[in-house]
């Protein structure tokens, strides 16, 4: 069955190109897309620790009930908030976003200098 | 089935580095939407489901919904 | 069990603030006053609960009836009650100038968001569970995100846009510590985590730590993650900044304490080498960073709500050192000079407002001669940055001296830090009283603004706490004194909350 | 007892703030008044040594704070001169006050610079004194710019150098108490113990003492930090100036004698193992230079300076120099020599700022080639001037010459030849800025403007005329003075010198006042006397010259044409020009303040780059923290 | 001169981003031996706190740490559990089929309760920063989409339904089935062109569902002692009637978020208040 190194290793990489995308991108949609994928990165690692080797989904069902297979559930409990907090704060900043654009009619947020900056 | 994973992943990492490259903002989304329907993809073969279909209906369909709702807002070019 | 109720400080306001939108429907300001109501309940109860626990020692509140390394648990003790009690008291005052400030069409939603914020930072201080913290991290960015965005200018949005990008790298790395935690260690509770940290691998502990750190020092607004300092102070309303740094900035130090020297301390030396790094000492470096930064940034600054920003951040490094330093008089310094902080900078920042209307510009150039149009805020401003800088009989005056001696007693190259940190003051007692001298100047100033009642008694309630914890701070000493000593006593946290002993 | 003194101030100073506007001389009378009940109270405490009070405040972690008042003979001395010449300058601004729109404010915050300055003396553990010396920091502050607009610039410079100086001894403070070997708050066991470990320990010693005399000398405006007191003294209400340099300056000095000369002296008695000079440990002799180079500094700036304030106030600096370096030679004549001269300085130089005070109330001018001819206008405040330049010089009759004698007997019998030579070029040198005041302000012409010039209000020749009185009076018997000071040489460890009430015995040889003024005085008047008796002078107009018959008006001469005194001493400054131009600490300062607001500049630039530039430095603080972990 | 400052920035991203990749590929591949470490090949679950969550027995689990006190920490699998059956076992501890849902709503309620307040108080800011946001209008929608709109919106309303009032039998639940039926909502704006925000009514829906779910949780303060405790009996396993409060729970965040999410979708798309 499948080596959960290579989940970790794919979780990780997704992670650091993520952070890398936060750092060096100037546009603000762009960072926002980064950040999500940062997110999903950090879920598929945190759904990862709870994968047990040929393991099943810890659901009782009227056919699987030896609950010695199960995955462990906390980990996907964790990841089912962690998902719907992405999405919250995904919305917040696009809305924070659209406002930038209206304000200052650049996405660019090196060229974002209105008059109140001083 | 062990392929199958490794391509999936392989495709994961390469659609974030599209979604983070590409100069047009649509691809870009349209790239974070085909990388979080593979994770749920990955995490329903990790025995996950409920995880699976929270990710695909949010991750994969609201995410986008949202982000392209900003970019008719706002600007399609980076 | 009576301490199960304590959850109420936490559900009490989640169920108003659900029905909220409801009576934003009836009108707009009920909903101001009902906010006012819900933390005065909070203040009020918290403050019932923080006599309890003097009284008779920390108590644990258990949610869902499962005990605590199971479910989720709230920590009431001394150190904890405290920080609670002063939380919902800054809040209080901020939302009685908020209550009178002019009506816009988003007040509902605002309102709202101050409510959930002040529970969750209220919440943080009480949590004894590491996710569940998490959780109310993520609550207190978003809503600071809004009260930032409340001011709807141009430069609010580029210092809320740059704080929730900052919020959630910080969340993320949280979440991925939490991830670590729970991987190896297999539990969520602070306690449980407390108790078998030290069996952890060395190098897998430092990660953890280092991953946790990056989270929290957003909110603490500590050196490389507080970058959204300024534009965000700038761009929200100056007494809404009072809750941006009494509020936040002391959740966020309360949890460095907390689980620096709680939970990932090592018993009675508090903090202590995991694998190669040495924590002290990064946190000590963070410290000082910050402090310089902060000082010197704002001594070329000359808007009023940058200076406090720059200021605020300082004080914040100061506390930080304290951590580093981690004896027990550095820890009773620290937890004395956030609350000092928390009260005199609240003041600041209050006083700020009315001073900005009345000038009509927050450049401090514009202030000269405004002791002469309003005697008492420019008194009022006076005291609070007494209070702050540490003149003598004023709140920071004592917390100083203890920080001073603490520092120094820690020796080594302790020197060198009190050195930078004693500078940094210096600069800071030359920028306030640039602003104190432009105050009190000899020339006129007309405008038609006129001070509401609400702020005076706002502004009089902070003066008289600042110069009464100057002169007699022995009533605070007791609840820090027991504070310090429920902070730093590692196996009495893992017994009450596991029954265990360590 | 001292404790309540202390409150009774407190609550004068509401009282006298809620005095109304408009009970101007009521306020200032009042508080001349209630000092003098202080007055009285300290005379009663004479005697008392060794009382304690202790209030505790409240205690935290390891350490308790309280606040404890003890009476000790060098404190009760300086106390009580201290209130004497507060008293009399009180008298001088109850009408100088008369139209003055701040005095409702500076009465306050001076009643309570007052009552620190009695807890600095006071105080014998180190909280109660560095409490005391804050509040008596910031209250000058407010003093000095009441809210005029120009007066921050002025004392910006005060205010950094003697909060810096505050730090500096904060945490000289707490490395006492932290060092395990002392652990202790009170100043007289942190002395014994300190001498203690510097046998075993000579770096800490080292640095805590330098800490603490960088303190001192940056409130009593030592070499390094000498620029400070011209813009401050300049700039003060004129009734403060003469509090400030009579009293506040001394303030280091008192430290010094409080804490580094007992301390030199337990040292020089513990410890074998100390470079000596020629009997003096190598520090002290280095801290002497210090006062040394302090008073021939002093002097020539005050020759260069062209504002009579900032003259007197360099005067000041350069009379500081002259009690440091007799302090620091540690001899039992060097003390008392320095601690006479600090007395006989407040004295002297209250009454010159006095008198410039009256000038400058009359005239409202202060550069001196604008004043001329006030000497007939205003004899009194003429009297006090000239006086005061002569006991400033170290003429005999006046009690100038007395300290400076004793001074001159303990450099020469301590064989310090350098120190002397300096010493006395920067006494001599004071002659040349003295006597120009002298003639540029009294003497010389009289401007057309100031004709109807009158003498200051009786209210404000009583302190002047006072000044004169205790100046011929210690001139002519020492003694009354010497022996309280006697009192606390002893209490460090010397043996007193002996003296009587006229008469001064020095290692040298010794001198009897009464016959050396008396003499004086007779001469005096065997010189007014010839004035009396000889031919009745003509006085020559100025402009009675040959202009040809044609009115000098229109030929453009005035009386303040042949005024000479724009630039008196330019050849001096042209001399030192070279010199100055390296070495000018001044710009050394301003060079400081440059470069704290660019690195503060660039700071907050850092924060103002969006997106690209703040990342990399998030990325490189993040870098170093990672580092820091590993590496310390 | 910008993208040289660019490229450095670049460059020390880079840097950044190997020292954190070096840190995290090490913590992850430490060796088994010295100190507890992330077990990679087969996490054996009865290390963890969740073996009592699959179990069922944390009450028994809190009994056997009251007594053996620090040992409980070594043997977490001598705690007594009862087996359990699908359709069988009766008021078992949390008595929801699926694990996820036991954990996410009865054992750590708590965080959902703070993660509801999460999305709430995230679409009051959408709302707040695109109050006066006006509609652009899109292109018409094409026939198919039109017709399909309206013909689809009930049928996925109904899975949406479903699949969170099954919540605690099957995979899926509050969250899941709120977002199926925002897309709903999202096709309708998408397929009708006159779309008219109904913000008020989703205000009020949303409102009272988030007071079910407080409310639910201080009836279990009031009657049991302690907060969201499971106050109803909680059934056999496996039937729809089972779980006690767990139901109820997740059909009130169900609701919740789907009242939420469209709401934010329609200010999204702008048009304001209706």
């Amino acid at each position: 069955m499948i080596q959960s190194t290579f989940f970790y290793t794919t979780a990780i990489i997704l992670f650091l190109i993520g952070l890398y995308g936060v750092l060096t991108k100037r546009n603000v949609i762009k960072t926002i897309i980064t950040l999500t994928i940062m997110e999903t990165a950090v879920n598929l690692f945190l759904v990862t620790i709870g994968y047990v080797k040929n393991g099943t989904a810890p659901i009782f069902t009227s056919t699987i009930s030896d609950v010695h297979k199960f995955v462990d559930p906390l980990p996907q409990a964790l990841v089912l908030t962690s998902i719907v907090i992405g999405l919250g704060t995904t919305a917040l900043m696009l809305s924070l976003a659209i406002r930038l654009y209206k304000k200052y009619k650049t996405l660019n947020y090196l060229e974002m200098d209105g008059e109140d900056e001083k | 089935m062990i392929v199958l994973i490794y391509l999936s992943a392989i495709v994961m990492i390469i659609s974030a580095l599209y979604a983070v490259y590409a100069k047009d903002l649509l691809v870009s989304v349209v790239a974070l939407g085909i990388n979080s329907l593979i994770v749920s993809v990955l995490f329903f073969l990790m025995h996950a489901p409920d995880v699976a279909i929270t990710e695909a209906a949010i991750g994969a369909g609201l995410s986008t919904a949202i982000f392209v709702f900003a970019i008719k807002h706002t600007e399609r070019k980076e | 069990m009576k301490s199960n109720y304590a959850v109420l400080l936490i559900a009490i306001p989640l169920l108003v603030a659900f029905l909220q939108p409801l009576f934003s429907l009836i009108n707009k300001r009920l909903t101001k006053w009902v906010t006012f109501l819900t933390i005065g309940f909070n203040f009020i109860y918290s403050l019932k609960l923080l006599n309890y626990v003097m009284a008779n020692g920390a108590q644990i509140a258990i949610i869902g009836n499962w005990k605590p390394p199971f479910g989720i648990n709230l920590y009431l003790s001394p150190f904890s009650m405290l920080f609670a009690t002063i939380i919902y008291f800054v809040a209080l005052i901020v939302l009685l100038v908020y209550l009178i400030d002019k009506p816009t069409e988003v007040d509902d939603r605002m309102s709202i968001a101050t409510l959930l914020m002040v529970m969750a930072s209220g919440a943080i201080t009480l949590t004894g569970d590491i996710f569940n913290m998490f959780v109310f991290v993520e609550i207190l960015s978003i809503s600071t995100v809004i009260l930032i965005s409340f001011n709807n200018k141009g430069i609010s949005f580029k210092g809320a846009f740059r704080y929730i990008v900052l919020a959630s790298l910080g969340s993320s790395m949280l979440l991925l510590a939490i991830g670590f935690i729970y991987g190896s260690l297999g539990t969520l509770n602070l306690a449980s985590i407390a108790y078998r940290f030290n069996l952890l691998n060395p190098v897998y502990a430092s990660v953890i730590v280092f991953l946790f750190m990056a989270g929290i020092m957003v909110e603490a607004e500590l050196f490389p993650f507080n970058a959204w300092v300024p534009e965000a102070y700038k761009g929200s309303k100056s007494y809404l900044n009072a809750l941006l740094s009494g509020v936040v900035g002391t959740t966020g130090i309360y949890v460095l304490f907390r689980m620096f020297i709680t939970i990932f301390g090592s018993g009675q030396n508090h903090i202590q080498v995991i694998g190669s790094v040495n924590f002290n000492a990064v946190i000590i470096v963070i410290g000082v960073l910050t402090t310089l930064i902060g000082e010197f940034s704002a001594l070329s600054q000359k808007d009023i709500k940058k200076i406090l920003a720059f200021s605020s951040m300082a004080q914040m490094g100061i506390i930080a050192v304290t951590i580093g330093v981690a004896n027990m008089n550095s820890i009773n310094a620290g937890i004395f000079h956030l609350i000092n902080h928390a009260f005199s900078k609240s003041l600041l920042f209050i006083v700020a407002f009315p001073i900005i209307n009345i000038v009509g510009s927050a450049n401090i150039d514009k202030w000269e001669g405004l002791g002469r149009k309003n005697i008492f805020l420019a008194i009022a401003f006076a005291i609070g940055s007494f209070g702050l800088i540490g003149i003598p009989f004023f709140n920071g005056f004592w917390s100083k001296m203890m920080i001073v001696e603490s520092v120094v007693s820690a020796g080594g190259w302790m020197y060198l830090v009190i050195g930078t940190i004693l500078l940094s003051a210096l600069v800071e007692t030359f920028y306030f009283f640039r602003i104190i001298f432009k105050l009190f100047v000899d020339k006129k100033i007309e405008s038609t603004y006129s001070v509401h009642i609400f702020i005076y008694l706002a502004i009089l309630i902070l003066s008289i706490i600042v110069i009464y914890i100057g002169i007699k701070p022995s009533f605070l000493a007791t609840y820090i004194h027991k504070a310090a000593i429920d902070l730093v006593d590692k196996s009495h946290y893992i017994s009450t909350v596991l029954g265990v002993i360590k | 007892m001292i404790s309540n003194i202390l409150l009774y101030t407190m609550i004068a100073a509401v009282i006298s703030f809620a005095l109304g506007q408009k009970l101007k001389a009521v306020r200032w009378s009042f508080s001349a008044l209630f000092l003098g009940y202080v007055g009285f109270q300290l005379y009663g405490l004479y005697g008392q040594w060794g009382m304690v009070e202790t209030h505790n405040i409240f205690s935290l972690g390891s350490i308790n704070f309280s606040l404890n008042f003890g009476i000790t003979k060098l404190g009760w001395f300086f106390a009580f001169f201290t209130t004497i010449i507060n008293i009399m300058i009180w008298i001088f601004s109850i009408v100088k006050n008369m139209n003055e729109k701040e005095e409702r404010g500076i009465n306050f915050l001076w009643i309570l610079l007052a009552g620190s300055n009695l807890a600095i003396f006071f105080s014998v553990d180190w909280i109660t004194f560095f409490i005391a010396w804050e509040i008596m920091t910031w209250t000058s502050f407010f003093i000095i710019t009441p809210g005029w607009k120009n007066s921050f610039k002025a004392a910006n410079w005060y205010f950094i150098l003697s909060m810096f100086g505050a730090y500096a001894m904060l945490v000289g403070i707490w490395w006492l108490y932290a060092t395990p070997a002392i652990h202790t708050l009170n100043i007289a066991s942190s002395i014994a113990l300190l001498a203690k470990l510097s046998i075993t320990a000579p770096g800490t010693v080292g640095i805590i003492i330098a800490l603490f005399v960088l303190s001192f000398f940056a409130k009593s405006a030592v070499f390094p930090f000498h620029p400070w007191p011209a813009e401050a003294h300049a700039e003060a209400p004129d009734d403060f100036s003469p509090y400030l340099s009579g009293i506040m300056i001394k303030y280091g000095l008192y430290g010094i004698l409080l804490f580094i000369v007992p301390l030199f002296i337990q040292i020089m008695k513990v410890n074998p193992n100390i470079a000596m000079v020629n009997g003096i440990p190598v520090y002290s002799y280095i801290l002497a230079w210090f006062g040394a180079i302090t008073a021939v500094l002093g002097t020539y700036l005050a020759i260069v300076s062209n504002d009579m304030k900032k003259l007197a106030a360099y005067s000041t600096v350069s009379n500081i120099g002259y009690a440091v370096t007799s302090m620091f030679i540690l001899s039992s004549a060097g003390v008392t020599g320095g601690l006479f001269h600090v007395v006989n300085h407040a004295v002297f130089k209250s009454a010159i700022f006095l008198s410039l005070g009256a000038v400058k109330f009359r005239t409202h001018e202060r550069e001196m080639h604008k004043l001329g001819g006030l000497a007939t206008k205003m004899p009194i405040t003429f009297l006090t001037f000239l006086l005061g330049i002569i006991a400033a010089a170290g003429i005999p009759p006046l009690n100038g010459y007395a300290s400076k004698w004793i001074i001159y007997q303990a450099l020469l019998s301590g064989h310090f030849p350098f120190l002397t030579t300096m010493i006395f070029l920067a006494s001599t040198g004071a002659f040349l800025y003295l006597f120009r005041a002298l003639h540029s302000i009294f003497l010389g012409q009289l401007p057309r403007k100031f004709n109807n010039v009158k003498e200051v209000p009786f209210l404000m020749q009583i302190p002047m005329i006072l000044g004169i009185l205790s100046m011929l009076g210690i001139g002519y018997a020492p003694g009354i003075v010497l022996k309280p000071i006697g009192l606390a040489v002893k209490a460090m460890g010397l043996t007193p010198m002996t003296v009587e009430n006229t008469l001064m015995v020095g290692k040298l040889s010794s001198i009897n006042t009464a016959v050396v003024s008396s003499t004086f005085i007779g001469a005096f008047f065997f010189a007014f006397a010839f004035y009396l008796i000889g031919k009745k002078r003509h006085h020559v107009e100025p402009l009675d010259n040959y202009t040809a018959g044609q009115d000098p008006e229109e030929f453009g001469l005035t009386p303040e044409l042949y005024h000479f005194a724009l630039k008196f001493y330019e050849p001096v400054k042209n001399i030192f020009r070279p010199i100055e131009e390296k070495l000018n600490i001044k710009n050394y300062y301003r060079a400081l303040v440059r470069n704290a607001n660019s690195f503060g500049a660039t700071l907050s630039e850092m924060f103002k780059l969006s997106g690209a530039g703040s990342s990399m430095i998030f990325v490189l603080g993040l870098v170093v923290i990672i580092l820091a972990g590993w590496m310390l | 001169m910008k993208n040289t400052q660019g490229m450095v920035n670049a460059f020390f991203a880079f840097l950044l981003v190997v020292i954190l990749g070096i840190f995290f590929f090490n913590a992850i591949n430490q060796p088994l031996g010295n100190g507890l470490v992330l077990n990679k090949d087969n996490p054996d679950l009865s290390k963890r706190v969740s073996i009592h969550y699959i179990l069922k027995n944390v009450h028994n689990a809190e009994d056997y740490l009251a007594q053996h006190k620090s040992s409980y920490f070594r043997n977490r699998d001598k705690v007594k559990s009862s087996n359990l059956e699908f359709g069988k076992t009766k008021n078992a501890e949390s008595g929801s089929a699926n694990e996820v849902t036991s954990i996410v709503v009865n054992y750590r309620g708590f965080d959902t309760l703070g993660e509801v307040t999460v999305l709430f108080i995230s679409i009051l800011g959408l709302g707040m920063l695109l109050h006066e946001n006006k509609k652009k209008y899109w292109a018409k929608p094409s026939l198919i989409v039109r017709t399909g709109a309206n013909f689809l919106f009930p049928f996925i309303v109904l899975f949406g339904v479903y699949v969170f009032v099954h919540g605690h039998l099957t995979p899926g639940g509050g969250f899941p089935g709120g977002t199926i039926i925002a897309s709903a909502a999202l096709l309708l704006i998408l397929g009708l062109k006159d779309f008219k925000n109904k913000l008020t009514m989703t205000k009020i829906i949303e409102s009272l569902a988030g007071l079910t779910f407080a409310g639910l949780g201080l009836v279990g303060l009031f009657t049991n002692g302690s907060f969201l405790t499971n106050f109803l009996p909680s059934g056999t396993m496996g039937l729809l009637v089972s779980s006690g409060i767990t139901a109820l729970i997740y059909i009130a965040v169900g609701i919740k978020v789907a009242a939420e999410l469209s709401s934010g979708i329609m200010e999204m798309n702008g048009g304001g208040e209706e």
